[in-house]
Parts: structure tokens; C-alpha cells; sequence
């Protein structure tokens, strides 16, 4: 029992947790948007991501602003409302070797943002896409957004009349390749699938359950704390080993599924919905209609296809970042125009 | 059987008294999707190939086909290039527009017409000259299909032959056109021949217009602005690329694809220098230009009015958070969709203030594909140099109607990457702040993500010099001072104007962009006919070099030329002139969509300068069309 | 236990040697999300009820909790109600602002604090006033969530004491806010009592200032704008309502819909006689509003810079294809995202030519909640008369802060509901022709969806004036040149400016919207301070009125004061004034995100007229906080 | 055998066919989208929709243009790329009985468009959606569209290596009470279909694939006119019985599904695939996978609910149009500005 001193931890890469961490968040003290920072910091320092080649991206709306309370080192963009997805788009097409974080908001997403969600969907960009999902805008004070459920109130006790969105199965229908739900309380499963996620090449979208204390935490909402944790429904215990150890986990056959991420680590999902596959599309969007029709959340790793190429790859690109060609490498010869000319003259 | 209504003794006395040569406009009207297009080009360049200088231009409908269109090309001794209001020659091919064309020619003028069209009886003073084209298509060939083909081509053998347009100089044209392809050449060759023999045998010349060699094409080429730009893009280093299909820029970026494909991968890898992206939409657009340009890549995106509207909001951040993009702007007719196949000036006002707040842009103003290709490059420069958008813009006249060009010179100028951050420069600047102004210039440093100097945080909400997000009064307010500290120091960076001064000239000419073409011929025309003398001042870029207002300083009247009807770029002068010199600007505006032409100017300068002009010939008429949608 | 630092000899000698009644400022400096709002509106409302002229003005940042918020009363005798630079009594409540807050002010001012922050050592020339918020809270209830939400209601208790603003009042103002809540009316009420009797007993009074009752305020309310603007809206009749929430924009919206929810909803039927949708953006929300105006109904919506920036593509087509909807702007400061929650004006340009081409739309500015209101019944009124989009530019001063105005009378004109084509009309002109101008000011005719009058085919592309689509030049000419005739009689019908000649004044003065507060004591002041007198002309819309130039005709020097960079109405009137006039024009810009003062206008005149004036009080800053991140 | 000299036939309201004709089409000769017109005016003519309360509304594109083409005595709105359902959106608000027929095309509402499209469907206004789909954007000359299909060619032979978006999944995904895909060149089916959208309350969205034979009718296109209609798979025959006949189908149970639709009118639905089921969400889903899986378009009526209340029944509006509503009605008595200024006092 005598104290040690004991050296701060160091990861993979040789740096300590400091330097994954951000600005002081000006966020309201229990926010779920700082708890799932702390995840993303967690994640980062544990799988040894090197944060020089992060960049983190966002919208606008509380969420949007966490970027800058994660990866103080690591460049970011918060860009206007609705439009990360263009704008990590450009950056990736600048720099393939870029870990993009993107961050938005229900309402950055689900609103104003859903056709450029759409679009990035389709297009399997390689970058982590958490959705910071509160069912309300926190930033403007709280009005619904476009995952409030049907009859889910606001402060004032006005009603919610439309259907949500459900974002998990959206990006499923539109061809995202990893698609996870999981709730900024639940750290162990939140952890694991941020740190598959990392491990993913193509869209990882992450739609992350987080309660906005301020606006919307009240008796009403299906979007409060408690009612997420009472609700939520794990369908999997996620186990995650990143490919740089070398640990197998025993499981029992059949109830445990194994799959293996694009950087070589691997997931094992200890199924609590026997029936349920990850890796089976159809099979996905029903899980989740179907929890949805009992009023819960199914969360984990929803869907994942490791093998299909992402959006950079169909491109075929130089294997240098695009922005660090040479001149040479990117103006063509004097022979090249004369050629041009000779075939107009 | 000689054609019906050829009707010799009724033509005008004044036949061949005197004979016009390379002086002539000649427009082909036919519908959309006919196919007219290679016989109008085929035309065009042989009279280029024969060394007279020569402009096309088409005017066409925004449907797919089955729509009125008519090009016009002018053959020009003293290198006129631009619109001409007056048609010397038309060649009727479209039913529907052929009665009301016929009727807005000017008197002596000559008429190339489809046999069963009838049209010689509309009036007395023309020259008519019709063609069986569908017997004399029949002799070519019996597909039905190939028929609709290479029917077009027959009046290009007829004009051959009426107008002294080399035969043999169409079909090098033909081969240019279908390089590899013999046998749509000689299918098209034989069109050629038959239109040919048949006007040798069945017509007789009558009217003054005819082509005869010159030498004054040497060395030159023939371009589309929206193809010279796509070289100078290329040759600009562009590395992304990010576009949404909208007339009359598409042409820009799927020309620029084509290039980079040919001319930007990798021999050996088969990997590309580049990336291409066709976005769901303008906004995404810019947002993937802005995202490449922060993340160290030369990025850009081309579009036209209503795509310049969705992207206001990006462009402010773009300014604001000072990211550097290009941005193509090949203007048509606005407001809203307005005409999207026709030619304007309009996008200047609000591309110069695009985005809510105290946003502006620099803007380039190319007046020739050779400016395309330039400028394009400078575009790119200033972009990275100032880290903001640059706006290029271009008109559909320029970006796709075919234009006489010099060949393009090789950059001499290595790429301007601007201020990025290197260890070198951290050493000597201490400590990095994304937004401080190290050099007093208004310029500050940036890095990129992942070359592992120190990242900042961009954003468009307020920040301090440190890259900090802040919102004190004296943070914001000195950032947005710097910002127009920057602005002006882009002022004289941006290219310089062209001037022409005359010192007998009291009156000064201001223009920019295709605008030149006709204010070349104007200001010629205004010594002619008036013995007015002028200077001439083009602009090329916003903000305004000081000599702007020391030209001004110069005449007591000065003209400023556009295609708009707000007189977009005098209000932009107007807002950096001193009172007394703003005083000085008269406006001459055109906004009816065709490109606008030398006439138009002299007359209306001549009018405010007191003179009396005779009316002005009847504008070619576009005809109704009910129903048809815009693009 | 007297409070350890006051320290009453160390105070400056002027104690009380003159008194100050009723012409002073209160700045209450927390941390949002902290409940200080009721507090603050208690103390406001109170000094009004004692019938003095008071304003309000929140400083606060863009995020939710947790940052420092500044809270600025302003009482004047004279109803001065511009903000004013210097702060004379400060009440200092958050930790982290506190000293540079006490470091920021003049000498002579008082500061009321919290006892642990221990600021008296900070300054000698200061009256400062310690109190224990903590142990005096805890007198109040033992509950700490309790505590917590009336522990600013203290500072309301020592205030009243100190500085005789009546604590009846305060009782009346709290029950005013929280009207059926009686037991949060008594525990608010010990804290107001607990803070009263601590000053009575603790606290020595020494700074000069003190409110007394006055009967300036008789009769009158105390409102925001946007509040102002939702009443003008529910009486003008709107039916359909689009918005996406922005600050400062949300709240007209919001209000607006609880307004219609009590008021517009049939007693009988429970039904609804107006639709509010939650757009799922600006573009959208626009769009609605077009969706509605085209098929007849009142149709709105409100946004702030960024919603205006994306609302450039449906702008112009509400232009051009002459639809009617109402726009409010409550700007806030921009570039970009800019400072969200801070004021400007600086939309201005950006509107007045919103969208690509030749579009321009019609603007107002309202200067006070009254205007609000009446200008809101007006935009509807013009947008349907002039079948265009009108925007009304506030700011986010107007629109969020709580102003003193005089009740609103209620509307004595009929609806105008313009030129909606009914069957006398039809018989009287004929034919309908949608775009025809039958009544030579530019306006046509238009029918509605479902009414049974002739249809027509709406487009943003060329259309003649029958409504068919047309890309003819003549035809597109025409019309445009029709849409600058429309423009050209909508100018005497915007609202008429308010102006005020001054016989003995050389120089004039040209303002809009809320700069008009601090113009009103600027006036004074230049009289005051430099016998400097001024003509006043308040622009209240655009187009402009000749007027304007008759005004700038009179003077000498013309000074236009506005809230942005770029000099943005003055850009819009040398666009119209002749070169001599405009040559008049000066500018007073003030950009940095509070509300303009009188002292910034006097003194910036007062440089440019030639003066000597002493260096202006530092301003009260607003302190860093790295890594917000904005709205 | 006796030549009759036939009076045009008139329909249920008495208007005679020609009634709902419109300008005469600037579109390519066999453009699908012409067909579509033609179908258009049959149902409209064939149900006796009063043209004076159509509204047809479009974006921009050669399919938005076609509103021009039928119903020429309806009004008609052809507003900007990919903003239709927003100015639908106001148009319905602003008068209630309208009935809006919107077309837009495939870039339109898949590119520009799809976000306003997303909430539409989410919204359930009551409003027919059609799709003119032909993989392409027509009138910018036949660039790929988002519905184009993997390694479908453009005409200069440039593969598409995005995935399509299949409207009709994304509309039932985002609770659209009525989804259809049909084919231009099938009158039946088609004509069917939009007689049954006309008859439902609420987002009727049809997708037709409507081939553009100028830019996307060659070999390598799975947009061609030849290529659809051999891979076209109906999921069922389709009878409808408008509620103004008494007309009763006789059907086999078990094979033949009988829908009522809001006003009455009855769709028989005879299922070619026995097991498909089309009030059934996650069927629906699964039949769309399914037959795009093997490369077919599976047409008919795919997805219907005919019980959800349309948005504008959720908004409890007064009876008559808000447009039409008088100045009393609509500016509150000068006691309502007496009493809010009281309260502000
Ligand atoms: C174009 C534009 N419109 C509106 C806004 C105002 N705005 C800021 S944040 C926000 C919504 C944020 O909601 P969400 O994305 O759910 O984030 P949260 O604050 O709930 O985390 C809105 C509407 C804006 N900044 N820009
Ligand atoms: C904002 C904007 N961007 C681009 C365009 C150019 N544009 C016109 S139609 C069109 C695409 C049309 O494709 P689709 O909707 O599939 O219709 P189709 O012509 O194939 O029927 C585009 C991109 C435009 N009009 N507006
Ligand atoms: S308002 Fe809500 S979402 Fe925003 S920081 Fe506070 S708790 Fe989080
Ligand atoms: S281009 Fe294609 S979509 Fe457009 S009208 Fe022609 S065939 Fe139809
Ligand atoms: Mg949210
Ligand atoms: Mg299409």
C-alpha cells in the first residue's frame, strides 16, 4: 500500500492523455455532448491515433462546437450550418491520410443538413460521423428537431406531431457501411464503437444518444437521460480488440459473432438478440423499426459491411496527399499545352 | 429540274455592283438537336483555315432539341469578331422562324432557303437561293437515319461554292472534327459535294458576299473560353475539383475532366493528380472547394447565377474564415432562371457582396480564351496568396461560343502558393497565430492538416489573432479591419486593366469581359462616323487599380459598357470614385440576352452625346415559344 | 459583522458633493443560464413604473450557460435610451469577469459586489459595495436549487436601497412576471427584502446616483421588437407562417405563434386561421412563404444573415415571378457566422440585390417596436400590392432588448390585399395577361389557385406578358424593364421618411432602424458640446424617396451613420443620388457588435467637422473565451 | 359498320378530355415524360378532377418542365431546381382543397432536391410526388443522376460508381403513406396508379422510369427504354374502381389484396409475388432490396397506409382556404390589441 509515482500512461505512439484532450467546453456542466468528447478522447488515446493527422469537423449547434473541446492538437474545422459533410469531403479529397471526426447535431444533421448526410452516405466517405442526437436544438434554445418522436414534448408542453427520422436507418438504407447507435451514458459501448469505428475505412455513422439538460430532460421527452437509460437496448456486448494486440477471445459458437475491421482489428458481438445479424442489411432496418415500434433504442454496432471500397479508394488517387504534390507533379510539361494547341490550330 | 422559285429578274438592280469580301455575317437557322451544330462548325473553321478572322456564335434554346436555334458566324477582313446585329446571310432551314428571319434582313442581304419553304415570294430586295435538301440529301445515301445526318452539310457545300469558301479547307475541317472516323467523313464529304455541284449548276451567284484567303490566322487557334479555362485550370495545378452540372459552365468542368484525364495520371500508376467530384448541388460544391482549399489542396468549382446564389452562405465563411477556392462564374441571363441559354453580364453586384454581412470578393473578369486560360491560373494564386474565394467571371457568350485565339504561351510564373507556414518561418515569426498579420500586409500565415506544423481551429464565428474563438468587441473589430486591410492589399495584385489612352479623346470607354470585342469595333466606328475619339479602359479585376480613377481624371465623360441592366460595375466604381469623378460615368447597358455588338454602343454613345443617329436595324428576332420551361 | 472592505475613508472626496438623479446607467455583469434575466427585467421595469424613461440591453454570448453576460440599464430623464459607453454603477457578479470589468470604468462610478470577489483594492476612485450574496441567500431558504434561482434577486434589494428604486414597484414588476405564480412572487420577495434591509443596514451610501419618480412613462409598455413585429404580423393578417430557427430571429417567430394560438383560433371550432411550419431550413422556410404568396395567402417568414444568405435562389424568383411574402432580417454580425448574438446592420447590400441578375427588392427599416408593428402591417401590405418579396431589416438590438414605446394603435386601414384580379377587373381590361402592366406603374394583374378565375403558368425563366414562356429579347427586355417600373412606384408608397430641418444647420445627418436613439442624443450633444447644428433625415425603407436628395441638397455635409464596415446605405444612395450630392456624403460606421452610442457618433462627427475631442472611455470589454464555438 | 358522328366523350364533372391538355410539349420526341403527361391527363380526366383546383407544381429540368403539358387551365408553378415540395408545401397551406401534382425529376429530387423531398415524405403532405426518372440529368445533356446504377454507362462511356438512391425505399424509410414505381411505357399500371394517388390524402410519391432516348437510352444505360422494359417486374396487377362507380371486383381470395383509399375509391391488388404484402413496411423494404438485387425494377404499388392523417389535417385549419379568408377573419378586434398592451403596460 505504499504510493507510487507513477508515470503519466503513455499509448501506442508514445503520448500521454493530455494531449488528446481540448479547450475548457462551455457547453452546460452535464451535457451529454462533453461525456461523448471524453469518449472520443478515450478512443483516440487508446487505439494511438496520431493526432496531427485528425481533423476534426462539424456544423453549427452546441454539438458542433465540441470539436474544439477534444484534440486540442489536431486541425478543425467548424464550418455553417448543415454542411460538414461537403466540407470533410473537400478535406479527405485534399488529403487521403486523414483521420476525419466529424460532429453534428440532430438538427444540423436531420434538418437542414440531411441532403449533404445523404449524399456523404452514398458516397462511403472514409470518416467517422457522430451524430450528437438530442432530439432538439440545443443552441437556439430548444425547439424540436427532426428525430423528436411523435408525441414527445418540448418545456413549454407543446406536442411533437410528426415522425422522427431515424437516422441509423437512413444511413442503412443509402448504403452506409458501418451504421452504430449508442448513448452518451453507456461508455463501454460507446468506447468500443468509436474505436471500431476508427478502425473502419468508409463512413462510420454514429448516431449517439445525448441528452440536452437544458432543454430537453424533462418528464415529456423520449429524449431525456432517463428515459434513454430506461430505454435503451443493447443488442450486442461489444468486445473490441485493435489489430496491435494480439489477444483472442473465447466465445461460445453462434452467439457470438466475429468480424474483422479494415485495419485488421476485430469486433466480437456477443448477440443478446439471437436472430440478429450486423452484417445483414434487411435484418438491420428491421431490428430497428421494430424497437422503435416498442418505444426503445436499439443501440451497438447496428450494421456493418468491412469490405466494400470507399469513396477515395473508387477514385484511385496518387499516393501522396493530393495538396502536397510538387508543382511538377502537378502542372503538366510544355509539351503537354504544345500538344493542346496543335489540336485546336 | 431547276428549282421553282428561283425568280433571277426581280432580284435588286444592284447586283454585284459592288462586291463585299471577308465583310459578312452569314446565320444559319435550323432547331436544335438537327444535327447543325458539325456543319456550322465545319463552316467556321474553314473560313478560319482560309486566314480571315471569324467569330461563332450560337443562339439556342434551353431544351434538347426540336427548338429554334441559329449560329452566326462573321467574317471579318479587320478582325471584328464580335455580335453583328446585321445578317448579310442566312440560310433558312427551320420552318417554324423561317418567314419571321426573312422578314428582319436588311435589304440586299442573301437567303440560303429549303426549297419547300417558298420564301423568295416574302420580299423583293433580297437575294434568294433555294435547295431541294431533301432530294439532294437523297442522292447521298438511302439510310434514313445517315440522311438526318449529313443533310445539314449540304448547305456548307452550297455556301462553299456561292461564297467562295474553300471546299478543300471543309474537309480538313471534317477531319479535324472526326478525327478518326473516315468513314462519317467521307459520308459527310459527299454531302459536301452534292450541296456543291448543285449550287455551281442550279445557282446563279447574285449577292456581293464572297470569302477570299487572307493571312491573318496564322498561328492561331480556335477555342471555346470554357475549354481555355479548363487548360488554364489544368496548368494551374488544380488538385480538386468539385462541380453540379449547370449551362453555360458544365462545359468548363467536363472539358477540365477530360484534360486531366488525359494529361494527370500517373504513366506508371495509373493514379490520378487530381480529384473529381460532381456534388448534389452548388452548396456542397463550394463546401468541397472550401474543405480541399483548408486542407492544403488547389481546390475549385465552376457554376453560373443560380448557383452563385445557393452558395452565398459558404462564400461568406470562406472570406471570413479565409480559405482560399476558385470560383468559376459563367454568367447567363438572370434574374432567377431567366433565360439560361443567353449571354449576360449580370452576377457582378452580387458576387461582389456574396453573403450576408460585410462580405466581398475578388473578381476576375476574362475577355478572350486566352484571358480564360490566364486568368484561371492568376485565380488560383491569388486564391492561395489571399486565402479567400476568387470569383472568375466568365459569360456563356465566352465560355461557349467559339473564339479566334492566339496559342496559348506557356507559364513562365511558378504556382503562388501563398503564406503557408514553414519551419523556416516559425522560427522567424515566434509564435503562430492563425490570424495575426506578421507582415502588415493584411496577410496572415496558415498550415494544413497533417503536414505537422500547429493546427488552429477555423471557424466562422469571431476569433481573435490566435486563431481563438472570441467574441470581445476589439478581437472582432480588428480581425475585420485587417480583413480590409488584406482586401486592399490585393488591389494590386489583381491584373492590371488594359489601357488605351488617345490623347485627343475627351470621352473615355470603360469595359470588361466579352464587352471588349465590341467596343474594338465601336470605338472605330465612332471615329468613322462621328470623328469622336476615345480612350478605352478595360477593366480586368476587382477591387479597381488606382488607375482607374486617374483615366477618369482624364476625359469629361466616361462610358461605362455592360451587360446588364443595373449597370452592376458602374455601381462598383461608384463606390471607390470620388463624387466628382462618379459624376463623370455614363452608362450603356444591354440586357436583352444576345451578346451585345458595336452598333448598339456607337449609337447609344452617339445619342448622349448629342448626335443623331438613324434608327437601328430591327434586332433578329427570337420567336415565341409557349410552354417551354427554363433550365 | 460590518462587510471587511468597505472602506469609506479611502473613497473619492466627491462623495455626494453633487447628486445625480435619474440620468445614470446600472450594468449587471453574470454568468448566463444563472437566472439573473428576472432580476434584471424586475430592476428595469421597476425604474419604469416610477416614470422614468429606462432601456435594457443584454450582452450576452453565443452559447447556452456558463459565460459572462452583461445586463446594461440605462435611466435618463431626457429619454435618452441609446446604449451609453460608460457604466455608473456596476454590479458585479461573475468571478471571472469582475476585474476587468472594475478596471474598465470611470472614475467616480459605484460598484455593488459580490463580497468574496474582494474588488474594493482594485481601485481608489470607485465607490465600491460589498455584499454577501452567499450568507444572505441562505436567510432566503435552505433550499439549494432555491437558492440558487433567487439568489440575484438580492442584488434587486440593494439596488432599490442604495439607489431609491422603489421596492413596491419591484414587488409590482415581479408579479407582473411570474402573474399566477404566487409562491415564487413571496420567495422572490424575501430576496428583494433580504437585500433591501442588508444595504439599509450594512451599506453607507456614497456615489451620487439616485432614481426618483418622474411621469415620463404613462401610458406606455415595454416591449421588444420582435415581440412588436409578431403583434404587427397577427394584425396584418398573415396566414402563413415558415421559419427555421436563428437567433436573434426565433423569438419574432415564437411569440408570433403564441399570439395566433390565443388569438387566432376560432372561438367555436377550435380550428385555426393560420398555419405555422417549422421549415426543415431557410431555403425551405422561403419557399413556403413563396408556396403561400403565390396561391393567395399572407405568407412569411424570418431569419437572420445566414437564412438571408441561403435564401438568395428563391429571393430571385419571388422577383421575378412576382410573388408576394414577407421577410424579416433581425441581423446579427457578420461576416459568416460572425458574433451571432451581437447587433449589426449590415444586411443591408446584401439585400437590397439578393440573388444573381438584375434583382433588387424592396427594404424597411424600423427603428422602435412601434415600427415594428406598424412595418410589419406594411410589408404585407406592399409585398401584395408590389407581388415581390419585402424584407424588413431589424437588428437584434431592437428585436431582443426590451424598449419603453407607446401602446400601438390599432390599424385604421383596410387590408390591401393589391391588384388580385377579380371578374369586374377582367371584364374592365380584356383579356388577363399575368405580366401585362395594364395600369402603367408596372404592376400587372394576378389570379390565385382554386378561385375560378383564369390560371396562368408561374416561372422564374423568360416569359412574355401573357404569361407564356418566351426567350424572345424583346419580350424578356420588355418585361424587365417593366419589373424597373414597378420598382419606380413602389417608391412612393414606402413608408416616408422622418426628417427634421434645422434652418441653422450646415451639416445633415442620414440614419435608419435603431442607430436613431443614439442620433437623438448625438444631436443634443453636438449642440451641447460644440453648438454644432444638425438636420436629421431618418430613412425608414428602400427605394428612397426623392426626398433624400432634397435633404442632401441643404447641407453641406451629410453624415449617414449605420452599423457595419462598408458603408452599406450610403453604397445604396450614391447608387441613386447625383455624383454632387453623393460627393456630400460622409460616413459614421460602427461595427464591433454593440449597439451604437451617442458618445461614438458625436465624437467620430465631431473629428470629421474638425474638432478637438478628448480620447474617448475606453470601452467595457468583453473577455476572451477560447473554444465556443458559434451559433 | 355505319360511321357515327361521336360527340367527345365527357367525363363525370363534364368536361370533355381536351380540357385537360396542355401546350404542346418542347420536350425530344419519345421522351418518357411526354407519356407521363399523356397518363396524367387520362387519370385526371378519367377521375373528373376539376382542373381549376390542380395545382402542378415542378422544379427545373426537362421532367419539371412537362407540368406546361397537361391541365393547361390548372395554374402551375415551375419554381427552382429541386424546391418543389417547399412551394407545395406553402400552396397547400395557403388553400387547403387544392390538389397538387408535382413533377420533378431524378436530379432534381435525388441531387439539389432530396432534402426537401426527405421531409416532405416525412411530413406526409398531401401532394402527388412524381419522379421522371431516367438516371440522368436531361436537360444539362445527360450527366449521371443519383438514381443512376452502379456501372451503368453515360453515352461517352463513363461508369458510374455510386450507388443509386432508391426513392421508393427512402420514402417508406421516412413514413411516406403512398409509394408507387411504375414505367412510362405501361398505361395500365401507370394509369392505375395515379387515378389510386389521386385518391389518397396524404404523399402519394410515384417514381416512374421514364427513359430519356437523347442521352440515356443506349447499351450500357439500365435506364433505357429496352432495358426497363425488360426488367420490369410488377409486383402485382393493378384494378381500380374509383369511389364514384359501383363497380365490385371479383378476385380470389388469398391472391388478390383490395386497398380502400380516402375517398372511397378501391384498389384491387392481384400479388404476382404471393407473399408481398403492401401495407407492410418492412416487406416493402424488402421486395425493393430484393428485385434491385437482381437487377429488376419491381413496379406497382409498393407501400400503402392509407389511415395516417396528411399534415394539413394535423394542422386543424378552419374550413375555408386560409387565401380565401376575410379581413375579419384574420385581423383580430381592436379588444385583442387593447388587451396585449394591457399585459405589456
Ligand atoms: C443557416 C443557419 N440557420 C440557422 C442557424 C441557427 N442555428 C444554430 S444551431 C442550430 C440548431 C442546432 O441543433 P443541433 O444540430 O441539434 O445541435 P444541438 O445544439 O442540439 O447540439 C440552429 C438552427 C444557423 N447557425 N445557421
Ligand atoms: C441551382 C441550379 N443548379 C443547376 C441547374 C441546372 N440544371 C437544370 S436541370 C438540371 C438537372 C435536371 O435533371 P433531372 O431533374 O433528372 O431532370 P431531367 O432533365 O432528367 O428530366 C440541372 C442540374 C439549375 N437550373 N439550377
Ligand atoms: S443547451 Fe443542451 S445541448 Fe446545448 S450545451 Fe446545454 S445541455 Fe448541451
Ligand atoms: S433530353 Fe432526355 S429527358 Fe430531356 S426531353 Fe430529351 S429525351 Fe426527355
Ligand atoms: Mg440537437
Ligand atoms: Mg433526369
Amino acid at each position: 500500500m505504499a504510493t507510487a509515482t507513477t508515470k503519466p500512461k503513455t499509448n501506442r505512439i508514445g503520448l500521454e492523455p493530455s494531449v488528446y484532450r481540448g479547450g475548457k467546453s462551455t457547453l452546460c456542466a452535464g451535457c451529454g455532448h462533453n461525456t461523448i468528447s471524453s469518449r472520443i478522447i478515450d478512443a483516440c488515446f487508446e487505439m494511438g491515433i496520431d493526432p496531427q493527422q485528425v481533423v476534426k469537423l462539424s456544423g453549427i449547434g452546441c454539438s458542433s462546437k465540441s470539436p474544439a473541446y477534444f484534440l486540442g492538437s489536431s486541425h478543425g474545422f467548424n464550418s455553417v450550418h448543415g454542411r460538414m459533410p461537403s466540407v470533410g469531403t473537400g478535406a479527405m479529397l485534399a488529403n487521403k491520410h486523414l483521420v476525419a471526426i466529424g460532429v453534428s447535431g440532430d438538427g444540423d444533421t436531420g434538418a437542414i443538413g440531411i441532403g449533404q448526410f445523404v449524399h456523404l452516405m452514398r458516397r462511403n466517405l472514409p470518416i467517422i460521423y457522430i451524430i450528437e442526437d438530442n432530439g432538439c436544438y440545443g443552441l437556439t434554445k430548444g425547439q424540436f428537431s427532426p428525430t423528436a418522436d411523435v408525441g414527445s414534448t418540448l418545456k413549454t408542453g407543446v406536442v411533437n406531431d410528426l415522425p422522427p427520422i431515424d437516422t441509423c436507418a437512413l444511413a442503412i438504407q443509402l448504403g452506409a457501411t458501418f451504421v452504430a447507435r449508442s448513448f452518451s451514458g453507456d461508455k463501454k459501448q460507446l468506447t468500443a464503437v468509436l474505436k471500431a469505428a476508427l478502425s473502419h475505412r468508409g463512413t462510420a455513422m454514429i448516431d449517439v444518444l445525448s441528452p440536452c439538460v437544458t432543454f430537453n430532460d424533462h418528464e415529456g421527452s423520449t429524449k431525456s437521460y432517463a428515459y434513454v437509460k430506461s430505454h435503451d437496448d443493447p443488442l450486442e456486448e461489444i468486445d473490441f480488440v485493435p489489430f496491435f494486440e494480439d489477444i483472442s477471445i473465447e466465445h461460445e459458437p453462434g452467439t457470438t459473432q466475429e468480424v474483422t475491421l479494415h485495419d485488421g482489428s476485430r469486433l466480437y458481438l456477443k448477440k443478446l438478440d439471437e436472430s440478429y445479424n450486423p452484417t445483414d442489411k434487411l435484418q438491420a432496418q428491421r431490428v430497428l423499426h421494430e424497437t422503435h415500434g416498442r418505444g426503445e433504442f436499439a443501440t451497438g454496432l447496428i450494421y456493418v459491411e468491412p469490405v466494400t471500397d470507399d469513396f477515395i479508394t473508387t477514385l484511385n488517387l496518387v499516393d501522396e496527399p493530393l495538396a502536397a504534390l510538387s508543382e511538377e507533379q502537378v502542372r503538366p510539361p510544355r509539351a503537354v499545352l504544345n500538344e493542346i494547341m496543335e489540336s485546336l490550330g | 429540274m431547276p428549282p421553282s422559285d428561283v425568280a433571277v429578274e426581280k432580284r435588286p438592280s444592284n447586283k454585284s455592283s459592288e462586291s463585299i469580301v471577308n465583310d459578312f455575317s452569314i446565320q444559319v437557322a435550323t432547331v436544335n438537336g438537327s444535327g447543325s451544330q458539325t456543319a456550322n462548325l465545319v463552316l467556321l473553321r474553314a473560313i478560319f483555315q482560309m486566314g480571315v478572322p471569324v467569330s461563332g456564335k450560337n443562339l439556342f434554346p434551353s431544351n434538347i432539341a426540336g427548338l429554334p436555334t441559329w449560329f452566326t458566324i462573321r467574317a471579318n477582313k479587320d478582325g471584328y469578331i464580335a455580335r453583328k446585329k446585321e445578317i448579310d446571310v442566312l440560310v433558312a432551314m427551320n420552318p417554324e422562324t423561317a418567314r419571321e428571319d426573312v422578314l428582319s434582313l436588311q435589304a440586299g442581304a442573301a437567303v440560303v432557303y429549303d426549297e419547300p419553304l417558298g420564301l423568295s415570294e416574302l420580299r423583293r430586295d433580297l437575294f434568294f437561293y433555294p435547295v431541294p435538301f431533301d432530294k439532294l440529301v437523297a442522292e447521298v445515301s438511302r439510310d434514313v437515319k445517315l440522311r438526318r445526318r449529313v443533310r445539314n452539310m449540304i448547305y456548307d457545300g452550297v455556301l462553299s461554292r456561292l461564297f467562295g469558301i474553300d471546299l478543300g479547307q471543309m474537309e480538313e475541317a471534317l477531319k479535324k472534327q472526326f478525327g478518326g472516323k473516315p468513314k462519317i467523313v467521307s459520308i459527310n464529304k459527299e454531302a459536301l459535294d452534292v450541296g456543291f455541284t448543285f449550287a455551281g449548276e442550279q445557282l446563279e451567284k447574285q449577292d456581293p458576299y464572297s470569302v477570299a484567303p487572307m493571312d491573318a490566322t496564322e498561328g492561331r487557334i480556335l477555342i471555346d473560353g470554357n475549354a481555355a479555362a479548363a487548360i488554364g485550370c489544368m496548368m494551374a495545378g488544380v488538385t480538386v475539383v468539385a462541380w453540379y452540372p449547370i449551362t453555360p459552365s458544365s462545359s468548363l468542368c467536363e472539358t477540365l475532366i477530360s484534360y486531366l484525364r488525359k494529361y494527370r495520371v500517373d504513366k506508371k500508376s495509373g493514379k490520378a493528380t487530381f480529384a473529381v467530384v460532381q456534388a448534389e448541388d452548388e452548396i456542397a460544391a463550394l463546401g468541397m472547394a472550401l474543405g480541399g482549399g483548408w486542407a492544403g489542396a488547389r481546390s475549385m468549382t465552376a457554376t453560373s447565377g443560380p448557383g452563385i446564389s445557393l452558395m452565398g452562405e459558404f462564400a461568406g465563411l470562406g472570406y471570413y474564415a479565409e480559405v482560399p477556392a476558385v470560383i468559376f462564374d459563367v454568367q447567363r441571363v438572370g434574374p432567377s432562371t431567366g433565360l439560361p441559354t443567353r449571354t449576360a453580364q449580370g452576377d457582378v453586384l452580387s458576387t461582389a457582396f456574396l453573403s450576408h454581412g460585410d462580405t466581398r470578393h475578388p473578381m476576375l473578369f476574362p475577355s478572350s480564351p486566352d484571358e480564360c486560360y490566364t486568368m484561371a491560373m492568376n485565380a488560383f494564386d491569388l486564391a492561395e496568396r489571399f486565402q479567400t474565394p476568387v470569383f472568375v467571371l466568365s459569360d456563356l457568350d465566352l465560355g461557349m461560343n467559339t473564339w479566334m485565339s492566339d496559342k496559348f504561351d506557356y507559364p513562365e510564373k511558378a504556382l503562388d502558393r501563398g503564406k503557408v507556414l514553414d519551419e523556416d518561418t516559425l522560427e522567424r515569426i515566434g509564435k503562430f497565430g492563425r490570424y495575426r498579420d506578421v507582415d502588415g500586409d493584411g496577410i496572415p500565415y496558415r498550415t494544413v492538416p497533417g503536414n505537422g506544423l500547429p493546427a488552429y481551429f477555423a471557424r466562422g464565428s469571431g476569433h481573435n489573432e490566435w486563431g481563438q474563438y472570441s467574441e470581445r468587441s476589439d478581437d472582432y473589430k480588428k480581425n475585420l479591419d485587417r480583413l480590409t486591410r488584406k482586401f486592399e492589399t490585393a488591389r494590386n495584385w489583381m491584373p492590371a486593366p488594359e489601357v488605351t489612352i488617345n490623347r485627343r479623346a475627351r470621352i473615355g470607354i470603360v469595359a470588361f469581359g466579352t464587352t471588349h470585342w465590341a467596343i474594338t469595333e465601336s470605338r472605330d466606328q465612332l471615329v468613322a462616323e462621328a470623328d469622336l475619339q476615345t480612350s478605352y479602359y478595360r477593366l480586368r479585376a476587382y477591387p479597381f487599380r488606382s488607375a482607374l480613377a486617374s483615366f477618369i481624371e482624364r476625359h469629361d465623360r466616361v462610358y461605362v459598357v455592360e451587360q446588364n441592366r443595373d449597370a452592376q460595375m458602374s455601381t462598383l466604381m461608384r463606390l471607390e470614385l470620388r463624387s466628382e469623378l462618379a459624376g463623370r460615368l455614363r452608362s450603356v447597358l444591354h440586357y436583352a440576352g444576345e451578346p451585345i455588338d458595336a452598333r448598339t454602343i456607337t449609337d447609344d454613345i452617339l445619342i448622349q452625346e448629342g448626335y443623331r443617329v438613324k434608327y437601328s436595324a430591327h434586332e433578329g428576332g427570337v420567336p415565341h415559344d409557349a410552354g417551354v420551361g427554363g433550365e
